[in-house]
């Protein structure tokens, strides 16, 4: 490759000359700097209490849309409730991660049945579901309610099946547990408060 | 073309243009990393993250195709007594007072100076690039060791190019040697003026 | 929100000044950690997480609390436990809250080399813009607190961004808000100090004669900002560096030696250019290129040949 | 609690013992920071472990799993020895001056009343020395040896020092520290709180460990003032709320109880539990009861239950013995027990001994599982290899499970450990097919209700009677259950004075349990929450979070029971005469001008009753006062004694080194076989103590990414000593073993478990987290409740989890 004299200048001149076309601000592709955006704008927020201990912290619960009927609101974010005078905006570690016990995939979704001696879960309606429990429950109660003890006293109980309530559930799940268990005659009944 | 002397093989200008173009590329995509005012030149090569992913691979293939070119010319450029009195007359030969300067052989004792800073650079940038390598390499360093290659990768990569300018130049502006990588061939007229003894050697003469 | 409205101090690889004029302005905030607060309960890394739809690996226990064991581009934020007994019988737990401390001076946008990857905005944030992060990893070698981690996914670098996404609309960082004991608080960077005087004077009260502030002046002061019960051993606290800075190294690489590079590449140039015009090219005397010695015969094998064996070889000049 | 989170930022000096309020509560742990950080207030842990909330604290005094009574019992020796008691309060507001009956006598550890055979005490040496007038005889002088003052100082004086640390193993200089920073709020000025949960009341002398602590409270008089109290932190978010609901074997909602099987009587009963003032002047608010549970009787009966029929007394079942979770499982194992049915319960991993819940499970007919998530408990059938491995051919039960909605998919109120309900709303529909609780239970009972309605079957009036008015029935609403529990009036309420002002139009709600009547004109189904759902609508779902007073003393958000009052017994905040006795911490003040009790508060006691009349603070006690002496209330006696867990290191009790029968808690109940099961030091030398990571709530968040990523794999803590001398470094695995069973897990080598000096011996502890079991996102861990003792409280029947008897060797 011979070059002039002329040529040289050439290549110079173009190498300064874009050089130059960039600092005008001709670069392609160069990114403004930008925050990631807001994700929360135009969530709905929905005021909840965490179902973890027993401090009662309140949550704040973000979910998609404005409750439009088309668009069913998935939960996207939850974080404390400010205005909460006990835990004043704060979570714990298991508080803060909320979101994901709510999207765990461990939740359960549909009714399951284990057949006696089986190894695996079957799909069961939740109208069969309840009906062969129920009918369960009522051949177990008829067979071994006890009216009267020994001392031929007056003692209406049936204790050969039992209930665990969950201490996580609602006061008005627990006052119907509660209700339906001794409507029941039931006894063999505990909570969550000794473990 | 029965009056052109033959300087280089095919072999041989095919090696020193594949370490040519493969050290522009390296230089270019290298300098784009090394100040904001070069950053540009990453959209030669795909942009910044194709610049930061290529620049090593090109660097491997530099240094692999160099250590040939070094194989293949190093004998010729062992330094000898008359390249050090050539050097001595670096002054006449900037001012073109050609006629002062000694004979020299192949290579002068410029070029001879040029080949050997060369072949400390390369091999200094290949291990401290290797050092720096993301993902692959980087990882395994200390944070210490990182900071230092980096540091020495800047700099070697600077005294490089500045020698690689100097070589360019050289080339540019002595005329008739661009022929030798082109065509493989001088004129013997060349030869007679700058490399009187290689000439010599081939004529006898 | 574009770069106008966001108010940038200062611009990775970017050598004129970004539009910073409302910087007089501006408030600068900080994120003050109260070591003697915190009970290391780690909802800041599940905060952190959350906020910012990370998720890490489920790890493993290798007989530490510390989990996920370090930094990653999913974990920018990780508690580290050290336990010390700094006067003899008495045992600390000392829990520190790891992640950027958000440099005034910081080293990470010093050494990146990519125009707008990494901006400092006017409040002091100092954050990531992955979109032009090019994966070179210099902003690791640039941070004095080895915070940056480059993700094995996507070959980018991630840190905590101080939630620059909910500052930007006036609402403290996740980390800061779900803070059970409020060992982490957030607001002017002035008020943090003076927050931080209080939690002094108390530790102080509590024995703790050596308390302290830490906002280390080798990088300008941070942004982030802890109060440490042992304020003269910061190393306590799962080695924070003591007096921490800019590594000179890369001070040198990124500092003087790129301009004066950058000189010596164009004076290199440019000493061409002048040379050649001013002495010209080297050309073959005319005599000489005249003269009619008759060539020698085009012969390859006088000339160099690798292949030929050196003894038939002329390598000898 | 008898306070609240807020409240806790009153304090001057915290002691959390028996409890990690920083690791299990972090949320309300932040307000004995805001103490310390805004009072001075300072924080002493006493706990095995130097946990996290030790690492806040201003003082930790190591102690020996198991041992709480010996150390408080020794608080309480230095506070009466070094006279640092608050004199007035006790004087005043406690039975220091009542007289315990002659016979009553404690020997060698062993109160009057034992039979050995039967495991239990006769009680009826446990009371005061009657007057004439039916009052409790009283000596205010405090001379009296038979006063509870005197015998209270005789029984700890034994409590000495040097018996605290050589039982503990706290160093005594430790002890003495802690006793003497507690002595400091014996001032009127200055108040202590108690932050306790579940290791005080997981040992087999868990309500006595709680009753200790509250007597040193009483005796500095921090119980009812600001910044004091009892304070249980208690586990699940409603667990407060079930157990005020009464879900539990033997209660009715709001602390009512179940008639056992003599009470074939029902005024009988009813006057038992309607408790006569034992001093003269006093309110004895339980006279009340008969309101309380007609009113509960309507709520479930409606127009069946009648004067004529005693409101269907006879519906309810009666108790032969207690069927707590331990009796339960023992009948289950025994074959006694058919069905079982897991609300939101997961006793596999839950409940002590997996190998014998695993093996009753097995032996059911149908066990159901109702939960949003998949428990170890619905898979016990399933081989999960080494953590579970079982035979499914060989488990005939048959199971349901059936997935329910979790707080975010509905609806509700839950009770917080501060006494308050708040409401909640929905934010999403739950995933898939499941279906909230309140359906699933409809389901079930409506479909057993029409068995019962075409088939007829065993005493099926209660089932056919049951009132159900719901709207939607397969669908009872949160708001129509709310309303139900909080109480309506059926017929007009008048006002007693004055039979022509009505204070509730009928139909109307009700605005607190003192419009409850015994007529039936009433129906509340849990008296202690009336007024929560009132005629101004959901008291429950208030938000106004206004702290006029300063105090944290939010009384317009939510509701608090009782009667939205938020720190329990207020009125001994104030001296006798009604003044506050630290005014800058003022709860309430008697305003002579008004005629009434009032202040930031909604006073704990007759709210009309001027000092004058002396009507003391503690209105739920015939006696006015609080109790030193327990009476008869509890099972192990009225004075709490040191006793070894039923699994300890030492062969014997310090205290009654020379009794065997004292060696562990003498009524604590142990099923037969059990015995068995109990491993002795020569085998297993070290203490095992379970506990709860700040990472995990119970076993859970295991199923939550979040939490997994954050304490992802099951360990063991233990100390340097231990570590050494079994060759185990950070990170090894290593294989605990108890009588019971073993697991496997990464060993944790820390200076926070130390080695203590016991009765002249080094003792190891082995400290164990419970979360890991064999579903969710954590990695797979053996279920930690297979080494511990099927033995509980002799009270509650809780399982000692907190101490029992281990090895450790490197796998």
């Amino acid at each position: 490759m011979q070059v002039t004299r002329r040529q040289f200048f050439k290549i110079c001149a173009a190498g300064v000359g874009s050089s130059s076309l960039v600092a005008l601000g001709f670069a392609p592709g160069e990114a403004l700097a930008e925050v990631r955006a807001f994700k929360l704008a135009r969530t709905t927020e929905t005021r909840n209490t965490c179902p973890y201990c027993s401090v009662g912290c309140g949550v704040l619960i973000y979910s998609l849309g404005d409750k439009a009927k088309n668009a069913p609101g998935e939960i996207m974010h939850i974080e404390g409730d400010p205005d909460h005078p006990v835990n004043r905006g704060t979570l714990c570690p298991k508080g803060a991660g909320l979101l994901d016990f709510v999207h765990s995939p461990g939740r359960l979704t549909q009714p399951e049945y284990r057949a006696p001696g089986s190894k695996e879960w079957t799909p069961i309606s939740w109208d069969d579901a309840f009906t062969r429990i129920a009918k369960l429950m009522k051949d177990d109660r008829d067979k071994n309610f006890i009216a009267k003890n020994d001392k031929g006293e007056t003692v209406n109980r049936w204790v050969s099946t039992g209930m665990l309530a969950a201490s996580a559930s609602s006061n008005e799940t627990g006052y119907l547990t509660q209700k339906i268990a001794r409507s029941l005659g039931m006894l063999a009944f505990d909570n969550q408060a000794r473990v | 073309m029965s009056r052109w002397i033959h300087r280089y093989s095919a072999g041989e200008r095919s090696n020193h243009w594949a370490v040519a173009i493969s050290f522009v590329l390296a230089a270019l995509s290298g300098i784009a990393l090394f100040h904001p005012a070069f950053f540009f030149l990453s959209h030669l090569f795909g942009g910044g993250t194709w610049d930061r992913i290529l620049h090593p691979y090109i660097g491997v293939f530099l240094a692999l195709v160099f250590i040939l070119l070094a194989l293949r010319f190093w004998r010729r450029n062992v330094i000898r007594p008359r390249d050090r009195e050539w050097m001595r007359h670096m002054g006449d030969e900037l001012h073109n007072r050609d006629e002062r300067m000694p004979e020299t052989g192949k290579y002068n004792g410029g070029q001879k100076v040029l080949f050997w800073t060369v072949v400390m650079l390369i091999p200094i940038l290949l291990l401290t690039g290797i050092v720096i390598w993301r993902p692959w390499f980087a990882p395994a360093f200390p944070l210490v060791v990182l900071r230092i290659a980096v540091l020495i990768h800047a700099v070697v990569a600077w005294l490089m190019i500045l020698a690689i300018i100097v070589h360019v130049y050289a080339a540019l502006w002595v005329k008739g040697s661009v022929r030798a990588m082109t065509r493989g061939t001088v004129s013997p007229a060349w030869a007679k003026h700058h490399h009187r003894a290689w000439y010599r050697e081939l004529t006898g003469k | 929100m574009a770069l106008q409205s966001l108010d940038i101090k200062a611009r990775s690889a970017t050598t004129t000044p970004s539009p910073h004029v409302r910087i007089e302005g501006a408030i600068p905030v900080a994120k003050l950690i109260d070591i003697s607060k915190c009970i290391g309960c780690k909802a800041c890394q599940v905060a952190c997480m959350e906020w910012n739809d990370l998720r890490d690996e489920v790890g493993t226990n290798v007989g530490v609390y510390d989990n996920p064991r370090d930094l990653t581009d999913q974990s920018w934020t990780v508690m580290r436990f050290s336990e010390v007994e700094v006067e003899q019988g008495r045992l600390e737990w000392l829990i520190r809250k790891d992640g950027c401390m958000h440099c005034a001076d910081p080293g990470c946008l010093k050494a990146c080399p990519s125009p707008g990857a990494i901006v400092q905005y006017s409040n002091g944030i100092v954050d990531f813009h992955e979109e032009n992060c090019i994966g070179c990893g210099y902003c690791i070698t640039g941070c004095p607190f080895n915070i940056p981690r480059i993700s094995k996914k996507d070959n980018k670098a991630y840190k905590c961004t101080l939630c620059s996404d909910r500052v930007g609309v006036g609402l403290e960082p996740a980390c800061v808000k779900t803070c059970p004991t409020g060992a982490i608080v957030f607001g002017s960077k002035i008020d943090m100090i003076h927050h931080a005087e209080g939690r002094i004077a108390d530790l102080k009260e509590r024995g703790y004669s050596n308390a302290g502030l830490y906002d280390p002046q080798g990088v300008g002061g941070t942004h982030v900002m802890y109060v440490l019960q042992h304020g003269d051993k910061p190393e306590l606290y799962a080695n924070l560096p003591k007096d921490p800075s800019i590594s000179p190294l890369v001070s040198l690489w990124k500092g003087i030696t790129k301009p004066l590079m950058n000189f010596g590449i164009g004076l290199a140039v440019f000493a061409g250019f002048f040379h050649f015009v001013t002495v010209g090219p080297k050309l073959v005397p005319d005599e000489e290129a005249d003269a009619d010695d008759p060539p020698p015969p085009a012969d390859p094998s006088r000339a160099y040949d690798p292949a030929r064996p050196l003894s038939t070889r002329s390598d000898h000049e | 609690m008898t306070n609240h989170w807020v409240d806790i930022k009153n304090t001057d000096l915290v002691l959390i013992m028996g409890g990690n309020a920083a690791e299990a509560h972090p949320c309300g742990f932040k307000w004995v920071t805001e103490a310390k950080a805004h009072r001075k207030a300072r924080l002493i842990v006493v706990d095995p472990r130097f946990t996290r909330s030790a690492a806040v604290s201003d003082y930790y005094a190591p102690i020996r799993a198991g041992t709480d009574i010996a150390f408080l019992g020794g608080v309480i020796n230095y506070l009466l020895s070094n006279d640092k008691i608050h004199h007035e309060y006790v004087k005043t507001y406690t039975d220091f001056s009542f007289l315990v009956k002659d016979e009553f006598a404690f020997n060698d550890g062993i109160f009057s009343g034992y039979n050995p055979e039967k495991r239990s005490y006769d009680k009826s040496t446990w009371g005061y020395q009657m007057g004439a007038d039916g009052y409790v005889v009283t000596d205010p002088t405090l001379q009296n040896p038979r006063c509870v003052y005197q015998m209270m100082k005789a029984h700890y004086a034994r409590y000495t020092p040097d018996v605290v640390s050589s039982i503990c193993g706290t160093p005594k200089e430790a002890f003495l520290k802690v006793c003497e920073m507690i002595a400091g709020t014996a001032a009127p000025n200055k108040t202590m709180t108690i932050m306790y949960a579940l290791g005080w009341t997981q040992h087999s002398q868990g309500s006595q460990n709680i009753r200790t602590g509250a007597m040193v409270q009483l005796l500095l008089g921090n119980i009812g003032v600001a910044g004091g109290g009892m304070n249980a932190l208690r586990g699940h978010s409603n667990i407060q709320g079930l157990t005020d609901l009464g879900l539990l074997s033997n209660l009715l909602p709001g602390y009512m109880s179940l008639p056992n099987d003599a009470e074939q009587d029902y005024t009988a009963y009813v006057e038992k539990r309607a408790s006569k003032p034992l001093r003269p002047g006093q309110l004895s608010y339980w006279q009340n009861y008969n309101k309380f549970f007609v009113s509960n009787m309507k709520a479930w009966w409606g127009d069946a239950a009648t004067a004529e029929n005693n409101w269907c007394y006879d519906w309810l079942p009666k108790l032969d013995k207690g069927y707590d979770l331990l009796q339960v499982f023992e009948n289950m194992n025994q074959g006694k027990v058919n069905g079982y049915i897991c609300q939101g319960f997961n006793p596999l991993a839950s409940a002590p001994c997996k190998v014998k819940v695993s093996g009753s499970l097995a032996k059911l007919k149908y066990l159901v599982i109702i939960d949003p998530l998949a428990t170890e408990t619905s898979e016990f059938w399933q081989n999960h290899g080494e953590y579970n491995d079982v035979d499914p051919a060989k488990i005939q039960t048959e199971v349901f499970r059936l997935p329910s909605t979790c707080f975010a998919e509905e609806d509700g109120s839950l009770v917080s450990s501060s006494r308050v309900l708040q409401w909640h709303w929905k934010a999403a529909e739950p995933p898939g097919d499941a279906k909230g609780d309140q359906e699933i239970m409809a389901g079930i009972f409506l479909r057993v209700r029409d068995l019962y309605k075409k088939g007829g079957g065993a005493f099926p009036d209660p089932i056919l009677n049951l009132t159900w008015k719901h709207r939607q029935p397969e669908a009872p609403s949160p708001e129509e259950l709310a309303k139900e529990f909080s109480g309506k009036a059926l017929k007009d309420v008048t006002d007693p004075k004055d039979t022509a002002k009505v204070l509730v139009k009928a139909g109307e709600q009700l605005n607190g349990f003192a419009e409850l009547r015994d007529d039936g004109s009433t129906s509340c189904g849990c008296w202690i929450f009336s007024g929560a759902w009132s005629e101004k609508g959901n008291l429950m779902a208030r938000r106004d979070n206004s702290d006029p007073y300063g105090i944290g003393q939010t009384l317009n958000w939510a509701f608090a029971w009782p009667a939205n009052r938020r720190v329990l017994y207020n009125r001994a905040s104030c001296d006798p005469s009604g003044k506050p006795y630290d005014p800058t911490r003022k709860l309430i003040a008697w305003d002579a001008a008004s005629g009434k009790w009032g202040g930031a508060d909604i006073p704990d006691f007759k709210p009309d009753s001027p000092p004058e009349d002396g009507m003391n603070p503690f209105i739920m006690n015939p006696e006015g006062v609080a109790r030193f002496f327990a009476v008869d209330k509890m099972a192990e006696g009225p004075f709490p004694e040191h006793y070894e867990p039923m699994e300890s290191p030492l062969a014997n009790n310090p205290m009654h080194p020379k009794n065997e029968m004292a060696r562990a808690n003498p009524a604590a109940r142990v099923f037969k076989e059990d015995w068995a099961s109990f491993g002795k030091p020569d085998q297993f030398p070290y203490v095992g103590t379970t506990y709860r990571l700040t990472e995990h709530f119970h076993f859970w968040t295991k199923h939550a990414r979040l939490n997994a990523i954050i304490q992802p794999e099951q360990f063991v803590e233990i100390g340097e000593d231990l570590a050494k001398e079994k060759g185990i470094k950070d990170g090894d695995h290593v294989r605990v073993r108890s009588k019971r069973g073993f697991i496997v897990a990464v060993a944790v080598v820390t200076k926070r478990v130390r080695t203590l000096d016991v009765e002249g011996r080094k003792v190891h502890t082995v400290g164990m987290p419970i979360h890991w079991g064999f579903m969710g996102l954590t990695k797979n861990g053996y279920i930690t409740n297979t080494l511990t003792p099927f033995v509980g409280d002799a009270n509650t029947q809780t399982p000692e989890f907190k101490a029992f008897l281990v090895n450790i060797e490197k796998v």
